[in-house]
This record gives C-alpha cells, structure tokens and sequence, in this order.
C-alpha cells in the first residue's frame, strides 16, 4: 500500500525522517501514544519495585531488602508517598487516558491526527520533563517526599516537619506539571472528537471508549483547576515561606483537603472512564455481540462524571468536617454506584447470548469486570459514613482502592495492549505467554488484596512502617498475612518478566498480521498495521454504529463501521 | 462479624460491627448473584462451532428491563444502607451524650498525651492527671474527649472502640466514647505525620471504676507529691 | 462573507480534508479558559475561607489596597478588551487588515500599561511592608494579582504574536479568534478579582 | 431513545436535589456541635465555596453548550465542508 499523502501542516515530510524526529520529535498521535505508553511502562516498573521494597519491610522488618538495603522509616514514607503518586499520575494517567487516548482517538473516529498535533508533543515533553522531575527529587538531599501521596498541610507545607527540603516541592513541582500535560491533552481530545471526525460519525456511532476518553477528560479539566490552585499556593508555602496552609498565621490546613479532594474523586473516575470503555470495545469483539444498551452505557457514564463532582468529602469523613455533611457525601457517594452498577450489568449482559472466545485480550476485559466488582462493593463499606470511621486509612481502603486501580491501570491497560498490540506494531502477541502470564498477574494479585482486607479489618493502618510498637495489631497471624501479601507481590512481579518478554519479542518477531486480526468493527482497524503517518489512505467514511456483531442475514458476523451497505 | 478479628470495646464499636454486617450480607448477596450471572454466561456462551452469536441491541425497554430492574435493586439496597449509615452515624459522631468524664488529647509529632481530669472530673484543676502514650478509661462510663494538634495533622484512632478522628492543628475537635470491656489496647495514630507515623503507639488501660480509682490514687498522690516538692 | 475577510483560512492541507464546523482554535481555547475559571475559583475560595478565619480583614497594621487607583486601571482593562473587540469586527471585513492592525496595537499597549500600573502598584505596596510573607493579607494579595499579572503577560505575548503574523499575513481567522478569547478571560475574570480582592 | 431521556432527566434531578439539600443545609445550620471551634464564619465559607466550586464546571460545561450551539447554528447554511469558501485568501 503506497503511503497516503496527508502530509502535516507541522513537522517534517515523511522522507528522510531521522530517528530523532521520528520516534522523539514526532507530532504522529500514534508515536506519541506510544511514548506515553512506554514512559508509563517505565515507571510502573519503578513504582512496582518501590511495593516490593516496602512490602518486604511490613513482612520482615528491619531486615535487608534484597536489591535494596535497610528500609528506615524515613525512606519507607518517600516509597509509599512515591509508590501511590507515580501509580496514579505516572501510570494510570498516562497509559490509559494520554497513551491510548492519543493512540485510538484518530484511528477510531477516521481522522489522520489529532487537531493540535503541536500542542500533543508539548503535552509529552511536559510530562515527560515531570517524570524526570519526580525520579531527580528521590535522589534530593533529605530523600524523597514522604507526607503520603496526598500531602495534607502542615506536614507538607514545612520543612520543618516534613525534613525534606527538596523532596517535597520538587514532588510537588511535577505533579503540576503532569497537570499541564494532561490539560494540553485533554483539550486536544475533547476538540478533535467534536471536530475532526470522518463524514458520518455522528455521535451515537463513536465507540464507547471515545466517548468515555472524552468525558474523563472534561471530568480532569473540570476539576483540577481547583488543585492546581492549592498546589502553587502548597509551593509557596514551602518555597517562598508564606502560610497558606498554617493555623499559627491564619491559613487553614483543612482548606486543602478541600482543594485537594475536589479534584482527587473525580480523578477515580478520570481513570476509571476509558478503562471500562477498553472494556466494552474488547467484550463486543470477542463476544460477537453488539454492546448491550449503548445509550444507557453512555448515559451512565456521563451520570458518573456529574456525580464524581459531590462525593469528594467522603475522604474527610473523620477529618474534622461538619457531620451532617457526612450524610450528604455518603447519599452522594453511594449514589455514585447506581450508574456503574448499570454499567457492569450492561457489560454482563452483552455476554448473553455471545459466542465468547477467551483469547488473552477478552480474559483480561473479562477479569476487570470481576475484579472491580469486589472493588466496588467494598467500596459501599468505605462510602456509608459510619462504618469508614472504622475503615478509614486502614488497610482494607489499601486493599479496595487496589482492587478498582489495578484493575482500571493494570488489568485493563493489559486488555488494551493485548487487543491493540497488532495495530501498534503490525504483529501478534504470543497467545500462549500471554494466557501465562494473565493467570500468574490474576492469582498473584487477588492473593495480595484479599489478606489487606483482612488486616484491615483487624485494625491496621496503612503507612505504617513497622507494627512492632503495636502488640494488638502485630498478631502472629496478622504477620502472617503480610507475608502472604508480599510473597504475592514478588510473585506478581515475577510474571511481568513474561509479559515483557512476550511484548519486546513479538513486536520483531511476533507473527505478521493483516489490518484486522481480530474481525472486528471499528475505524481503527481498517487502517494499515501499523497504519502510516496520516492512518488512512483515504478518509474513511462511516455508514453504522460501531458494535454490529452478529447481525442477521449476513454472511460475516462483523459489519465494519466504513463499509458501505 | 468485625469482632472475630477485633474485638469490640465501645458502645460505638457495637453500632458500627452491626451497620458492618448489614453492609456485608446485603452487598455480599448481590456481589454473589452478580459474579454467579457473569461467569454462568461465560460458560454458557462459550464459542462452539456453527452457533451464531445472537443480535440483541438492548435499546428496547424490553431488553432494557435486565439492566434496569437490577437497577432498581441496587438503588433499593442503597438507601437501606444509607438509612443504616446515617441512623449509626448519628449516634456515633453527631449527638454528643453527657460525659461522665472529659478528657483531652494532645498530638504531636510524635507522641500522644493525655490529660485525665483526676478525683473530681474537672479540667484544668490541680489534680489533672498528664500522661503520654498511656490513656485510662473506666469501663461503663461516657467519655467526651477534646482532639488537638500541635503540629501537623494526626489521628486518633483506637480500633477496638472503632474510633477514628483526625486532629488538626489550629482546631479542637470534640468527640466520644463509652467503653463496654476491660482491657488493653493499641491506640495509633492514623494520618500520616512525618518520619516517626509509626512510632506514635500508645496504650489505652480500659480499668473497672475500683482498678482506675487506684490508678488515679497513685498518680495523684505523686503529683500533689511533686508540685509540694516544686513549690 | 469570510472569503473576503482579511485573514487566512488554516493553512491548506493535502490528503485527507477535515470538515470542521465549528472553529478549532477557539473551541480549545474555550476548554482551557474553562480550566483556568477553576484554577481562579480555586483561589478564589481559598481566598473567601482565609478571610472568615481572621478577625480583621485587612488586618491591623497592613497597608490599605489602592482601591481608586485600581479602579480606574481596571478601567484601562476593559477599554483595552473593548478596542481588542472592534479590532475582531474589523479584521472580518474586507480591507479591514490595517484597522485591525491599528486597534491590535492598541489594545495590546492599554494591555500593556496596566500590566505596568499594577507593577508601580506593587512597587509601592511593598514599600510599605505587604509582602507575601507580612500577612494572609498580602499573601493572598500577591498570589491572586500575581497570578492574574502572569496570564495577563502571557496573553499580551500571545497578541503580539498574533500582532506579527496578522502583519505578515499568515494570521488565520481560527487563531485570531482563539487569542481574543484568550486576552477576553483576561479581561473579563479582573473585575471579578477586584471586586473579591479590593472591595470585600 | 425515551429511556435515554428520562434517565438523564433523573440524573438532572438527582443534581439539582443534592445542590439544593447542600445549600438547605447551609442556612438551617445552627452552630456545628462537634467540628469548628465555635468558628461558624468559617464553616459557612467552606459551605459556600464548596457549593460553588461543585456548581461552577456546570455552569462552564452549559456555557460552552450554548456557543457550540450558536456556532453550529451560524456553519449550518454552509452545506458541505467548510473548507470550500475558507479556502486560502491572503
């Protein structure tokens, strides 16, 4: 197939392209979602070490971790602290909203790039300079940021307390530029969905991932604004010695909180949106069925992002609020689980009636949506006010906010790579390591959680170091657990030497495949694999909604999107 | 259900393991259900050769009333649990009873003191009693305590009592507490404050009236004994 | 109609036409100006809860805000979003190019001089003892005119690039508009600003 | 496409109620028993600041709505692509 010419306005023409502009300097949507990926890949790497290293220290205290040392209490608060910032604003984010956002967007509503093609790359040079940021402030003197992922004032506003006078707002610094970066994204999202799609996407024929890629992204742009503006105020106080957040000077240290959170709950569900869209484009594929109820899913997931913004206050439940915004926040809060409840039973029913192949892709779609039902229902006991006095910053909140992230920024990135692999790359993964390796990631991650749960129900707190000063929650048993829990990790990690194998040997040597392995619908796979700087020969256009699986009286059991009838 | 793991000490800790198992078995059935439809309908609609998937766009109100009726039973079950939410929340943080005693608890990085009110339940009377990392309480009696923070934000938690309330610097945070069981517990703090969290362990004595009068007897003697000495 | 309009159309590209219909420049520009209404509420309302907690706002022995002066330097503002306006109007017709020109460079110099007037403003306050660190006061004095000063440099930037290009004629009417929108914001969040800040 | 409809009508009235039972609670409040210290100016700030700040993208989303929709209703004579008569004219 010769090379379409649908040369960019920016950039350099497709000949002659040095390594430099086309794998770094590259304003292709397609490079870019890929650098995010990787980077994102890099750093759940690290902050996957990071839970080994701490881990080994809950399960065997104050004994030399291998490949690391002697864990004080010190460095175990910077790993904790760094382990849940970069598993959220290096991992999840990234992978799922900029990589996959930038990587489908164009090829599924038929659009040779994104509308700010420039701004894209910036956005990636921005996050990417963050990273950088964040990896150079663990190396600070006084070691790594460790008020917890979620900074609360006055710890995080002093030196003074914090004793990490470079950790903490080098921390700081590059969680608001990974802001930056995914504002720039976003807005580029949001605007080339509702303005470059090919001649016949009208909005109830955009796959459901779009839709929820865009949704997530009005939801962040929504709502960081307010923690942006804590943040710089955050940096002030540490940098220039203002008292934004200090009671002795009138600041408020609650105040925060409130900026904070405003901003950290629609977050869940910032990440939580595109992954149970990847969801629903794999379950309809390997299904052979058409999505159940595409309104209602769409309905609810905009339901969802309209809530997200009145149940933030359920992380302050014992933080000093008013009570009787309590029960407002817990109405809210189990309110929120009306839409993603419907949205579960939609998936579960789009299985009714399928002929369901259990190829890698579909096990991980189909494990996210078992595994965040635990994550959901756990999460009842955490949103009724009452019972998260009790459950608040133990444990059991470790376990069930694992039990929604990992399957949001794991399994479902999983199911995303193994489904797209052949797109991105042009070949196939290997079906036999994958399968391998989905089993060893699903058991060894369940074995982790369950035993948190537990001790969380037992009374253990999270971040802290060493239970040894507390003789009624360091039980024999208890240890026990957490020595399950590590071993599962270790366990856990071990198996993404297979997944990383498979993926670096399949992307040379995988077995080659046509535009469309997988039978499927959507725009993305009519295009080349991997499709060339511009996707489409020509411009697609679109003739039926995205999800027409085995429809009557036809030979095929897909009908895609751009042929015509 | 929560006190096969922990046991139960409070009042609060009751009303809380019972909105606990409500919680438990409501949801706990219907996360079963739903499990038991999803992986019925993997088995079920595995890919056999020759059979067809079938085409069902679920937009009819027909189809939709698989979605929608287990919809209406979540919502259902989410206002029996909000209902048992707010009545145990009520009782638990809102309305504060007549103490028996008041207490005060100061946090600081990274220890935790108690003010016990002495022999005549009053604060701030000479005969108050300051200790750190050591909290003693009489059983069947109701506490109200006082939460502040000198430094950074902390929290008070006392599993057993399934208490939990942040104390933050610059306010003093009220709240209660009747213990139903003698003993000796962990209390820790549980937000993180700085390099030494997990060095913030202190130890709550839950005595009988006659075991914490003693209690009180001794400290106070040893008080007045050093102030005499001071002055 | 707007092919007789003095500016561009997106520069022509080969291969695969988009059909947009609504403008794209402005349509992003509306989201992030979106995003920084939260960014401003934000401080906003970290402003409005500082406040409640102090018994005397502006607390003893700060320096009073320059309410007159500014009032009248928020008018400089507005006319100068105002002259920016008639410059729009006027890049849309035909042969309007050098009005637009004209009225571009005047709303960037009225842009311009209040950018300066708050900065002798400054100068004066800090002579006498507001500074970011004598008070919540003047914390918050700085950091929300400091950072309305940021975006509003940052937008006289944008116009003189605008400025450039417009000249040049590689302007396009897409991005004209976006940056409008942009010097717009500017404009339009400062009374609200003087109003919480100064007057409250 | 009904059912659609009066599910977003329900979401809608689920906001609206919730927005409305946030601000009842701010004005029947009497003086907070358990939180502030006796700080009631403060609470009623975080009250209003957090009603706003919940209120404000809404009202964003519903500003950009309606340009979207003056600016569909402005291209819409125009069939076809618009790039027809934006065509380079310098």
């Amino acid at each position: 197939m010769s090379l379409p010419a649908t040369a960019h306005d920016v950039g350099l023409s497709h000949e002659a392209r040095s390594f430099w502009s086309r794998y770094v300097f590259s304003t292709d949507h397609k490079v870019i979602g890929l650098q995010y990926m990787f980077t994102g890949m890099v750093m759940a790497l690290i902050g996957g070490f990071m839970a080994y290293v701490f881990r080994m220290q809950l399960a065997f205290p104050d004994q030399v971790v291998p490949l690391y040392g002697l864990v004080t209490a010190r460095e175990y608060n910077a790993l904790v602290t760094n382990h849940g910032s970069i598993m959220i604003f290096w991992v999840a984010m990234p992978v799922l909203i900029a990589g996959l956002g930038n990587f489908l967007i164009p090829l599924m509503i038929g659009c040779d790039d994104m509308v700010f093609p420039r701004l894209n790359r910036l956005s990636y040079q921005i996050f990417f300079v963050s990273a950088v940021i964040l990896l150079l402030s663990l190396a600070a003197p006084g070691g790594g940021f460790g008020g917890a992922w979620t900074a609360y004032p006055p710890l995080s506003a002093s030196a003074q307390y914090n004793h990490t006078p470079w950790g903490a707002p080098l921390w700081l610094l590059a969680v608001a530029l990974e802001f930056v970066a995914f504002l720039l994204g976003g807005i580029n999202f949001t605007v080339t969905v509702m303005n470059a799609r090919a001649p016949g996407m009208t909005a109830m024929r955009i796959p459901i991932v779009v839709w929820m890629i865009v949704i997530a992204s009005l939801v962040f742009m929504a709502s960081v604004g307010p923690l942006v503006a804590g943040a710089v105020m955050l940096l002030l106080d540490q940098v220039v010695g203002t008292r934004f957040y200090d009671p002795k000077a009138g600041g408020d240290p609650l105040l925060w909180q409130h900026l904070f959170w405003f901003f950290g709950h629609p977050e869940v569900y910032v990440v939580l949106l595109p992954a149970t869209g990847v969801v629903a484009e794999i379950i309809t594929v390997f299904a052979r069925k058409k999505l159940f109820a595409y309104k209602t899913i769409l309905g609810t997931s905009i339901a969802t992002g309209i809530i997200s913004f009145f149940v933030w206050a359920h992380h302050q439940f014992v933080a000093g609020i008013d009570p009787r915004m309590a029960h407002l926040f817990t109405i809210t809060t189990l309110l929120i689980s009306i839409p993603l409840a419907e949205m579960m039973f939609a998936f579960i029913a789009t299985l009714y009636g399928g002929s369901i192949e259990l190829a890698t892709p579909m096990l991980w779609a189909l494990a996210f949506i078992a595994e965040f039902l635990i994550g959901g229902v756990t999460g009842i006991f955490l949103g009724a006010n009452a019972t998260d006095i009790y459950f608040h910053d133990t444990y059991f909140v470790v376990a069930h906010f694992h039990y929604t992230f990992f399957p949001i920024a794991i399994i479902a990135t999983f199911a995303a790579i193994t489904y797209w692999f052949p797109k991105m790359f042009g070949r196939r993964l290997n079906e036999t390591l994958g399968q391998w390796h989905f089993w060893g990631t699903i058991v060894s991650f369940n074995a982790i959680f369950i035993p948190l749960f537990l001790t969380g129900a037992a009374g253990q707190h999270r971040r802290i170091y060493s239970y040894e000063s507390f003789p009624q929650l360091s039980t024999p048993w208890l240890n026990q657990l957490a020595v399950l829990a590590t071993v599962a990790l270790i366990v856990l990690l071990i198996f993404q030497v297979i997944f990383l194998a498979n993926f670096f040997w399949s992307m040379r040597r995988g077995e080659p495949v046509g535009a469309n392995p997988w039978n499927a619908n959507t725009l993305e796979w009519s295009a080349p694999s991997p499709p060339p700087h511009g996707n489409f020969a020509t411009m697609p256009t679109v003739y039926r909604g995205p999800y027409e699986y085995g429809v009557p009286d036809r030979e095929l059991d897909y009908w895609p999107q751009h042929v015509p009838s | 259900m929560l006190e096969w793991l922990i046991p139960a000490a409070s009042t609060s800790a009751e009303e809380i393991d019972w909105l606990f198992t409500l919680i438990f078995y409501t949801v706990g059935f219907w996360f079963l259900v739903a499990q038991g439809i999803f992986f019925g309908f993997i088995l079920k609609f595995r890919r056999r050769p020759g059979v067809r998937s079938q085409y069902i766009a679920g937009e009819s109100t027909d189809e939709k009333r698989w979605i929608s009726w287990p919809h209406y039973v979540v919502i259902a079950c989410d206002v029996v649990l909000i209902a048992g939410a707010i009545a145990v929340w009520r009782d638990v943080k809102q309305i504060i009873p007549t103490p028996d005693e008041t207490i005060r608890v100061v946090a600081q990085q990274w220890a935790w003191t108690f003010v016990h009110p002495g022999p005549d339940h009053r604060l701030d009377t000479p005969d108050d009693v300051v200790t750190v990392n050591e909290l003693h309480v009489r059983n069947d009696a109701t506490y109200v305590f006082e939460l502040s923070s000198r430094d950074v934000v902390h929290s008070f938690s006392v599993p057993v009592f399934r208490l939990k309330q942040d104390a933050v610097p610059g306010r003093v945070i009220t709240g209660w507490f009747r213990p139903t069981r003698t003993g000796t517990f962990d209390i820790a703090c549980a937000e993180m404050c700085g390099i030494g969290h997990a060095l913030m362990p202190a130890v709550l004595h839950v005595e009988s009236a006659e075991a914490h009068a003693a209690w009180l007897g001794d400290r106070t003697t040893v008080a007045a004994a050093s102030s005499e000495s001071r002055s | 109609m707007r092919s007789s309009a003095v500016l561009t159309a997106a520069p022509a590209r080969s291969g695969i036409a988009r059909a947009p219909r609504i403008r794209t420049a402005v349509l992003g520009m509306l989201i992030f100006v979106g995003a920084e209404v939260m960014f401003f509420a934000g401080l906003v309302s970290a402003f409005v809860i500082a406040r409640s907690h102090a018994l005397g706002w502006p607390p003893p022995g700060q320096p009073r805000l320059p309410i007159a002066a500014t009032a009248l330097n928020t008018l400089v503002l507005l006319a100068s979003g105002g002259v920016l306006l008639s410059a729009g109007r006027a890049a849309a017709t035909a042969f309007g190019r050098r009005r637009a020109l004209r009225r571009l460079t005047a709303a960037v110099t009225l842009g311009a001089l209040f950018v300066a007037i708050q900065g002798v403003e400054w100068a004066r306050l800090l002579a006498f003892g507001l500074t970011m660190r004598s008070s919540q006061y003047g914390s918050f004095f700085y950091l929300i005119v400091g950072v309305h000063a940021a975006h509003a440099v940052a937008a006289i930037a944008a116009l003189l690039h605008a400025r450039t290009r417009l000249a040049l004629g590689t302007l396009s009417a897409d991005a004209f508009a976006a940056v409008r929108v942009l010097w717009y914001f500017v404009v339009g969040v400062w009374p609200a600003l003087y109003v919480v800040v100064y007057l409250a | 496409m009904s059912g659609g409809g009066w599910r977003r009508r329900r979401v809608g009235s689920l906001v609206v109620a919730t927005g409305l039972a946030m601000l009842g609670a701010s004005a029947t409040a009497v003086a907070c028993p358990v939180c502030f210290v006796a700080d009631e100016r403060a609470r009623q700030s975080f009250l209003a600041t957090a009603v706003g700040l919940s209120a404000l993208p809404f009202l964003l989303f519903a500003g950009i709505a309606y340009w979207l929709r003056r600016e569909l209703a402005r291209t819409a004579p125009r069939a076809g692509p618009a790039a027809d008569d934006d065509a380079s004219v310098r």
